[in-house]
């Protein structure tokens, strides 16, 4: 009875975001039904919508939803995904600007590297104060995200700034660090791939090895991990914390070497903070995030489809993209619901 | 409808209509640099008939997607209102001949790419002028977003501008890091007033209200203190403590490009929207106008003559590529 | 003769597949101490968790003063006066004793401010009354489970319940306190109020209950008066007179399985020796976490072979005495040589013993992931740890859905066997254990203690029984210390009375010749 | 003399910096408190701004801004947990959706009423009280006594919240479900209900300080103003360690760092000025790393209840 008004409940919740999206659209004086096609035709609705704009868009989303679900699975609450993507961003940038002359097959695993260590060490800073000085890494994660921007804007108008030092941004990297396009003619690159095998490796790790049972264990039950595991907990926070911090940055450096090829300032409109929805959406299960992540993209996708092709301006895309996600969550209660 | 139009582009038959759209990197609803962009925007529909659309965008990765659907879906301008398109621009210029991309403020160009370069430093000299007439304190103040090009030439020109006037004049400089944070502004020019400055210019968009604000106040506390508008006339936002405004009628410059564009002379070349074009003006506010002696404003009309004639050299930060810099 | 409290009709609930109650029947009269008996497993909590509104039926109903009544939420069981002490703590951890039993209650008056002069009179009142002695500005996580126990009663008792239903909450308490808390049920039951008893010691229930009702896998098959029962027939109801449905009694039957442990350093063959040193503690000082001494020069010798018993009344050391023995703590000072693989059953099973959203696969693999039996490279081997699961499953019998079934979805009492029968199956050189058999139904208790001497007598491995029940370490431990204070003495065998220890506990003095 | 009134400025500005950063950290404080945690406490802090600039301009004063602004915070916390306590949908997700959606539906309630290009607004603004004496104490006197009545109310409100989590039953019940919801429901405390009205109350909280944002600060409407502070807020929330008065201690010290970087922007120092920018959160990194003892967030933070859901 009490498991049926609660699904009635999520059932209404459902029905009231999608009516609401419509109808604000409506008195907006936008047509919901144009709006909606648009949002799906920009997202999902044809090849070059998925594989130019969605999987693009995803990419950075599904690294970093990686990076959140890997540390959240051993408890360790990292919110700092943004400025490890933007440290990583500006080692790849680096790399790929200062090694110029390198053959191609060096210096795009070498941006990438220098993007993974960026990011480690970005996340070293508040993984110390956790394992060392016992100081919860929340607040410091977020605080460095805001140092990591600041520190972008600085480069770019410092130290990396483009030789005629006019703009704030790098020199464009050279074509040898670029990563490959995936499918000619379209934007879709070779970061993807790298996406999945860092899901796939995520997956696997956590699911078979040594390793990733302690990871998993210390995020489960700290009490149980310590007393009846003995795992030496700090050791294992350490590690995921770095690890985490290292794939958030490897996302900084597959978005300038797969698709801006350059440094900017706002490089990142928040991927790392809409990580952690991607994560948990996914049940931090690296296999889903890919989905939740593509989810996310193509959303973001239709939204600007949403913009150009419908006329809807940003601020009430904005609205709707707020009550598609509610409207995900509502769905994902039914489905609990009905799945209990 | 794009595939409708270069069809019948295809088929020989007379172009139905222009097709114009718009990229900004912040919302329109701004009252100004970005406002002034979608003004021109609904200008070209207004005034041309053309079909016109635009997009707000976040981030770099959003800029060759939004070029991509544009030119792919047969759009023939496409204003992008800010330097940071012009990398994005150039690839999509390349992949897209049919298609023309207007940068604001870039610095490279091709054929089919344009850069479109306000020369905003001419009516800041001019500000700058106002601004050292009227402080007592002698220190200025310059609230400004982020140090890009556009706003170090406008601050660069309004120093010299003051200077012309008062030699002695100091100038603070502050940067809030972001366009639209009006508490952020707020406490940089209160920072700025507190340090003796008694007249703010600001290069900023929706935070300039906070400057206001901040020079409102020490106003009504009894203080003395003005402001300057920039980027759109902001004289009556604060039309008691506002001097004038640097303005920039980015619509007549959209119309202008547009009309450039359909008379086949547009390509090749940066634009250039100076003074000369009446697309950037000093406005005095005319309710504080008599504030100025009558001197004062003939000297700056001839020294508005002198700028549009060419005999004085106003610094400038020039971000052409190949250019040489003035200043 | 008496009326009726509150009736539970034909009560079935489902946990998923599991069918935790089958048609079950409760009937309580006001004026009665009501016991309730099961195997683990049986439905115990569930049936209890029913009257205090925490679970809903999925189909029957419940009947209090002779109207039907829907129990939506705990809050609505305590106003109709019933109260609820749960097997698993319920206790806020972040707040003080005090404020743990101030909260949701409604003091008379205003609720803008905590009252908390008031319910700490009241409550040392009624802790003088009982027995019941609480420290109340303690905060909860400094706490042993004794404590905690003796909080949650006077929790329930502070609100005056017509109803107290209480789940195992012997398992915790000493024998003194069991005595008093027992002439409290039934100076309540003389009040005509009525309680709710479950407990597994059967003396316990056939000592103070007045009726009897025993559950068998979901289903009552038996409420009798204390007159009319015994030990033999109240076993029988419980197990069953033939194991109809695959539920055979634990029998100690030794698997085809490789023992764990063995095949690592040829522990086996060291072993047979018999009578070495095992676990050497010298000299051993500990902080405690409040930053006194928790134990103070600690001395003990482990041999193989022996069972030692640490007798004590909980908070004296012996938390600190475990973590030491079996290499989870840092010392302050002293000497301690104990093996590499320490296998420890820790007192509270839910925090330190098993991971409750792991599955039971991945909760053993919790104590063997160390073991290169079951690590091939970077890789655990699954396959093999499951099969070990499976294995300690069965023998154990835990019952549950299967090996990939969550702890927390097991009964306590199936949770105890997990943690137990993971320790005890790796055939450790030293086995920690702290009131192994708490929650333990009577067949179980007796199959573990028996293990227990196994593993020390058969595979001459030390075995240290950290319990509060005397009797528990008169029938296991072949050597007897007492903890007090953080000290440990021998009693000599020549006083290992019951009385003699229990004094010694308590911390009178024993004249040793 | 300068340098006095460089101190009396900096200390004036961190004040008003740090207000509407407390109050909305405060209110979160009482959310967090209950388990919740609503990263969708920007949305209300924008929601409170153009609640603020509607009323002011509807009523006709800023007191009546102030209490639509409240209205506006709340209705989007009340969104919120809807769906993150009432439904038990993740509160992580929801919040930033809620975020997305209160900067969206004010933009385009903003658009819609104000034209697609805005409209510099002047809003009637709340006006400073000097508090007679007080005000009159050197230095800090001007910063902390002559400011308008919001700020008086955040300084009252931060004991008072104070007892109220610490010293009342309800405070009790608040911390208990924000520990252990499992055993709060069984000691009687209606859980979802406690967690549903913090969450608003705390909505109310941040509507007020963006309606302060709007009315006693910048004294219009744009879109974004709120620019990040309900994220801070939360960050203030765990340096004041849920405790309301370290909560507003901390929300000051924030407020001072950021303060002084503008006043050392005018100083004019050879510094690039994104070193500046970065300079409060660097500052509060250190704070923290010399903050001694440990504190730990509500056990249950984040979690939904009833688990099983
Ligand atoms: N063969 C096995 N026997 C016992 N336990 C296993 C076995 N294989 C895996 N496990 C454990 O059980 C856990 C849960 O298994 P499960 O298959 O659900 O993995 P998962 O990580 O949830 O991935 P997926 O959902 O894709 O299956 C594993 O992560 C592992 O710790
Ligand atoms: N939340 C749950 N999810 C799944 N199964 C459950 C859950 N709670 C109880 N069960 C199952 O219901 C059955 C009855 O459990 P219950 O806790 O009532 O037993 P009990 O008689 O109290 O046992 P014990 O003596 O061990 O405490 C058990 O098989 C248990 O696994
Ligand atoms: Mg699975
Ligand atoms: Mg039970």
């Amino acid at each position: 009875m009490r498991r049926f008004s609660q699904l009635a409940v999520a059932v209404l919740a459902l029905l009231a975001t999608g009516i609401i999206a419509a109808g604000s659209l409506w008195l907006g004086g936008y047509d919901p039904l144009v709006a909606g096609a648009a949002m799906f035709q920009g997202s999902f609705g044809s090849g070059t919508a998925i594989l130019s704009v969605t999987m693009v868009r995803a990419v950075p989303l599904i690294v970093t939803g990686l990076a959140v679900a890997l540390a959240f699975r051993a408890g360790v609450w990292n919110i700092g995904a943004e400025g490890q993507l933007y440290a990583g961003a500006i080692a790849a940038a680096w790399v790929g600007l200062s090694w110029g002359s390198a053959p191609g097959w060096f210096l795009t695993p070498a941006a990438l590297v220098a993007a993974l260590l960026a990011g480690a060490a970005w996340a070293a800073i508040p993984a110390f104060m956790k394992v060392r000085l016992g100081i919860g890494e929340v607040i410091p994660t977020i605080l460095m995200n805001f140092v990591g921007i600041y520190l972008a804007a600085f480069v770019v108008h410092g130290p990396l700034q483009e030789n005629r030092g006019v703009f704030p941004q790098t020199d464009p990297i050279s074509d040898a660090a670029r990563l490959s396009v995936l499918v000619e003619g379209t934007r879709l690159h070779a970061g993807f791939l790298i996406a999945l095998l860092v899901g796939v490796i995520l997956w696997a790790g956590l699911r078979w090895t040594h390793f990733g049972f302690q990871a998993r264990s210390v995020g489960a039950s700290p009490d149980a991990a310590r007393v009846s595991g003995m795992i030496e907990s700090k050791r294992v926070l350490l590690v995921v914390f770095l690890s985490s911090g290292a794939i958030a940055g490897l996302a900084g450096g597959i978005e300038i070497t797969g698709v801006t090829f350059a440094l900017y300032e706002g490089l990142s409109p928040g991927w790392g903070y809409t990580a952690i929805a991607v994560a948990l959406l996914a049940g931090l299960h690296p296999g889903w995030v890919v989905f939740t992540g593509l989810l996310f993209g193509g959303l973001e996708a239709g939204a600007g489809a949403m913009q150009r092709e419908a006329g809807v301006p940003a601020a009430w895309v904005s609205a709707v993209e707020a009550l598609v996600i509610l409207f995900v969550l509502a769905g994902d209660q039914i489905r609990r619901r009905f799945g209990a | 409808t794009a595939p409708e139009n270069s069809d019948r582009r295809a088929m020989g038959l007379e172009e139905v209509q222009l097709r114009a759209a718009l990229l900004t990197a912040g919302p329109v609803s701004d009252a100004g640099w970005y406002a002034g962009a979608y003004e021109g925007l609904l200008l070209l529909r207004d005034s041309l008939g053309a079909e016109v659309s635009h997009q707000q965008t976040r981030t770099p990765a959003e800029f060759d997607e939004a070029f991509l659907s544009y030119a792919s879906s047969g759009y023939d301008l496409v204003f992008a209102h800010g330097f940071e398109y012009q990398d994005a621009a150039i690839r999509a210029g390349q992949q897209f001949p049919n298609t023309t991309f207007v940068v604001s403020g870039g610095g490279r160009y091709s054929e089919n790419v344009i850069p479109l370069i306000f020369e905003l430093e001419e009516a800041s000299y001019l500000a700058g002028m106002a601004a050292a007439q009227v402080s007592e304190s002698g220190i200025l103040g310059m609230v400004g977003g982020v140090e890009i090009p556009p706003v170090q030439g406008t601050f660069r020109a309004f120093e010299a501008g003051a200077q012309s006037i008062n030699p002695d004049i100091r100038v603070l400089e502050a940067f809030i890091g972001n366009w639209d944070d009006v508490a952020a502004a707020k406490e940089a020019a209160i920072a700025q007033l507190r340090n003796g400055a008694d007249v703010i210019i600001h290069n900023v968009d929706a935070a300039s209200f906070g400057v206001f604000q901040a020079v409102r106040e020490v106003v009504e506390s009894g203080g003395r203190a003005w402001a300057l508008g920039m980027n759109r006339d902001q004289n009556q936002i604060a039309p008691e403590v506002i001097l004038g405004s640097a303005v920039i009628r980015i619509p007549r410059a959209f119309l202008e490009i547009a009309l450039s564009w359909e008379s086949g002379e547009l390509g090749g070349r940066p634009v250039y929207a100076g003074a000369n074009a009446e697309v950037i003006d000093f406005v005095v506010n005319p309710a504080l106008a008599h504030i100025f002696s009558a001197d004062f404003i003939a000297t700056m009309q001839e020294v508005r003559g002198r700028i549009r004639s060419g005999t004085l050299e106003v610094p400038k930060v020039s971000f052409i590529e190949g250019e040489i810099g003035g200043s | 003769m008496t009326e009726v409290l509150a009736r539970l009709d034909g009560i079935t609930r489902h946990f998923g597949h599991v069918k935790a109650l089958d048609s079950a029947n409760l009937e309580i009269h006001s004026g009665e101490i009501h016991g309730i008996l099961g195997e683990n497993g049986a439905g115990k909590t569930t049936l209890l968790s029913i009257l205090g509104g925490i679970i809903h039926p999925d189909v029957g109903f419940l009947e209090v003063g002779g109207s039907r009544v829907r129990l939506q939420s705990a809050r609505a069981a305590w106003k109709m006066g019933i109260g609820l002490v749960h097997q698993h703590f319920t206790l806020v951890p972040g707040l003080s004793v005090l404020e743990n039993l101030a909260l949701g209650r409604r003091h008379t008056g205003h609720r803008w401010t905590l009252h908390l002069k008031e319910i700490r009179k009241e409550a040392s009142q009624l802790g003088k009354l009982t027995g019941l002695t609480v420290p109340f500005e303690a905060s909860i996580e400094e706490l042993g489970v004794g404590d905690r126990q003796r909080i949650e009663i006077l929790k329930a008792l502070l609100r005056n319940p017509q109803l107290l239903v209480l789940d195992e909450p012997t398992a915790a308490l000493a024998p003194a306190e069991i005595d008093q808390l027992f002439r409290l049920l039934r100076t309540l039951a003389e009040e005509g109020r009525a309680v709710v008893l479950v407990a597994h010691k059967l003396d316990e229930i056939l000592s103070i209950a007045d009726r009897v009702t025993v559950l068998r896998q979901g289903r009552t098959v038996m409420t009798a008066v204390r007159a009319d029962v015994d030990t033999a027939i109240l076993t029988d109801a419980m197990v069953g007179s033939s194991s109809s449905e695959g539920e055979a009694p634990i029998t100690p039957a030794r698997n085809a399985l490789p023992a764990l442990g063995q095949s690592s350093d040829g522990l086996a063959q060291n072993r047979e020796s018999g009578n070495r040193s095992v676990a050497r503690l010298k000299g051993i000082d500990v902080y405690s976490p409040q930053g006194g001494l928790a134990l103070q020069d600690v001395g003990l010798e482990v041999m193989s072979g022996e069972v030692i018993g640490v007798a004590g009344v909980e908070g004296n050391g012996q938390r600190e005495l475990a973590l030491v023995l079996s290499g989870r703590q840092q010392v302050a000072s002293g000497k301690l040589e104990i093996p590499e693989h320490v296998g420890f059953i820790p007192q509270d099973r839910n925090r330190e013993g098993l991971a409750a959203d792991f599955d039971l696969t991945e909760n053993v693999a919790l104590a063997l992931h160390r073991d290169p039996q079951f690590r091939s490279g970077p890789l655990l081997r699954w396959k093999l740890i499951g099969l070990h699961a499976a294995e300690i499953r069965s023998r154990f019998k835990v019952k549950s859905s299967g090996v990939r079934a969550l702890a927390r979805e097991l009964s306590g009492g199936n949770q105890q066997r997990l943690v137990v029968g993971r320790e005890l199956s790796r055939l450790p050189e030293l086995l920690i254990a702290e009131n192994p058999t708490r929650g333990l139904d009577f067949t179980a208790t007796a199959f573990v203690r028996g293990e227990l001497k196994k593993l020390a007598h058969d595979t001459a491995a030390g075995v240290v029984l950290i319990s509060t029940d005397l009797d528990e370490i008169l029938e296991v431990a072949d050597r007897v210390f007492v903890i007090l204070r953080g000290k440990l003495t021998p009693v000599p065998s020549t006083h290992d009375s019951r009385e003699a220890i229990g004094a010694m506990m308590l911390g009178s003095r024993l004249e040793v010749h | 003399m300068p340098e006095v009134i460089a101190v009396v400025a900096f200390l004036e500005a961190s004040v008003r910096l740090g207000i509407p950063l407390a109050l909305a950290a405060m209110g979160e404080t009482i959310t967090e408190r209950s388990g919740v945690i609503n990263i969708g406490l920007e949305g209300s802090l924008i929601a409170g701004a153009l609640g603020g600039a509607l009323g002011a301009l509807a009523i006709g004063g800023a007191g009546g801004g102030i209490l639509v602004g409240a209205l506006g915070g709340a209705l989007v916390a009340m969104i919120f947990a809807g769906f993150a306590v009432g439904l038990g949908t993740d509160q992580i997700i929801t919040g930033t959706a809620v975020t997305l959606g209160g900067l969206g539906f004010t933009g385009a309630i903003y658009q819609a009423r104000f034209g697609t290009t805005g409209t510099a607004l002047t809003l009637p603004t709340l006006p400073s009280v000097p508090i007679p004496l007080l005000s009159d104490i050197p230095i800090i006197g001007s910063a902390l006594f002559n400011q308008p009545p919001t700020t008086y109310f955040t300084y009252v409100l931060a004991p008072v919240l104070w007892y109220f989590v610490y010293r009342t039953e309800w405070g009790l019940e608040l911390r208990a479900v924000g520990e252990e919801p499992d055993a709060a429901a069984a000691a009687g405390v209606r859980v979802k209900q406690t967690r549903f009205w913090a969450t608003v109350f705390g909505g109310t909280l941040a509507g007020i300080a963006g309606a302060h944002l709007a009315l006693a600060h910048a004294g219009t409407f744009t879109e974004n103003m709120s620019a990040g502070r309900g994220f801070i807020a939360i960050a203030v929330v765990v340096l004041g360690r849920w405790n309301p008065l370290l909560v507003l201690l901390a929300a000051l010290f924030f407020g001072s760092a950021s303060a002084l970087q503008f006043q050392a922007q005018t100083f004019g120092l050879a510094v690039p000025y994104q070193l500046f920018l970065a300079f409060p959160y660097l500052l509060t990194l250190l704070a923290l790393a010399g903050w001694v003892g440990k504190s730990r967030a509500p056990a249950s933070l984040a979690l939904p209840w009833p688990k099983d859901s």
